[in-house]
């Protein structure tokens, strides 16, 4: 089982991370990668109307709890899929448009525990790990709020079986 | 000693108060620390107030109850944007 | 609209595809790659006990038909998800264990239309796409049946509303 | 001339019959095709005629009785297994 969790300043290269997982090898059939990017506007899915121009994303965290709060999610991943390995790199600082927060890669024997896996770390990631964003929009700075549709992304775990 | 930490918007709103307070059994637990902000940042104890801000001991999730000892770290956390 | 949609014997970068998808900018905010790789056993999920040891994979294809069909596979996604670009790549010839065989990356606004996006069509793909694989197992060679779990993972979407 | 193709398996138990055959009225559907090879590629037939096996016509799949004309590409298609 390869586990590596990351929370730093600096840029990810998702080639190099991706080929760290690829040698693990044996029984390794899939590998999920998903990276998030900063989008150039703040919008919000219960919103539609809502879109503003962004220039830059802060990202701020509570160090040591967030290392122990994503090894906690991933943890939990493996006990609901069969996965071969985890990567989690999740960035703080001063953010622009078009670069990359967070990547999550996960290998596995079979795509669908990838998948899932990868889609729950995301999730719970959202929702449970201490970090905070505060966005420049418009000229102004201001702490983004937490939005809905990851609460409901997130509870959506609660009701599956694992699988 | 205790040792508080706010973050997100809490940082700001906070940004004035002094971070290391002395422990004191009349200020043993979040709760009580909450309230005695009041007297002097009240919009910071009315932030703090709301139902989804979470409060930390030692970086580990607690109640607003729960009991504090000299040379923790208390930490006031909003709800979470990462990712 | 990105779509990039190959049949190739040659190998893929997908540091490479990454940048490409990643290079849409406008409204980018979440990028999914599956990438699918040559085990080094053949085994069945619904035949827990069958694994043998595989040498060589020789992946045929009907020329023309196929890119066709992932054409129709990448049409249906469309319609179904908000994405932003949407990258295919199926090798064919010889490969060895640990090669990679597959890559579907997907680029969205939102990371829920890229994780289902990209399961959508390796689940199609699976399963419509005119590929055949052929193994070298314990120095015999043999053509693979399909599985019953790739068909109840493309007959999965037929119930899910587009969402 | 119809122009016949058989892959994954298929291929094989093909591997010694003619590809382009005349075409004529009596060939006219991939039915016909597969009924007419019984004769010299009993197993081959036999397998033609699993349920799962489909038949494309110019790269479209169709109907077994789909009306084949000359020039046609006939193809003959196992269960695939890509990905």
């Amino acid at each position: 089982m390869s586990i590596s969790i990351s929370v730093q300043a600096k840029d990810f290269d998702l080639g190099a991370e991706y080929d760290r997982l690829r040698s693990i090898g044996d029984g390794l059939g899939a590998i999920v990668t998903f990276t998030g990017l900063v989008r150039d506007f703040e919008s919000r899915p219960e919103e539609p109307q809502y879109s503003r121009k962004l220039t830059t994303l802060t990202l701020q965290h509570y160090p040591e709890m967030t290392e122990r709060l994503l090894s906690d999610i991933v943890e939990q991943a493996l006990t609901r899929w069969s996965l071969l390995g985890v990567t989690v790199i999740h960035r703080i600082g001063s953010l622009s448009p078009n670069d990359q927060i967070v990547l999550v890669g996960v290998a596995s024997t079979h795509r669908h525990d990838a998948f899932q896996a990868a889609e729950f770390v995301m999730d719970y990631l959202k929702t449970r790990a201490t970090f905070w964003k505060k966005a420049h929009v418009d000229g102004q700075e201001q702490w983004l709020d937490a939005k809905h549709s990851d609460a409901n992304a997130a509870a959506r775990w609660d009701d599956i079986k694992h699988d | 000693m205790l040792n508080l930490l706010f973050f997100g918007r809490l940082g700001d709103l906070a940004s004035g108060i002094d971070k290391a307070i002395p422990y004191h059994i009349d200020l043993a637990t979040p709760l009580a620390i909450r309230n005695k902000l009041a007297e002097q940042h009240p919009l910071l104890t009315k932030e703090l107030s709301e139902p989804q801000v979470l409060v930390s001991v030692n970086k580990m999730i607690v109640k607003w109850d729960h009991p504090l000892f000299d040379g923790d770290e208390v930490a006031f956390l909003p709800p979470v944007t990462g990712g």
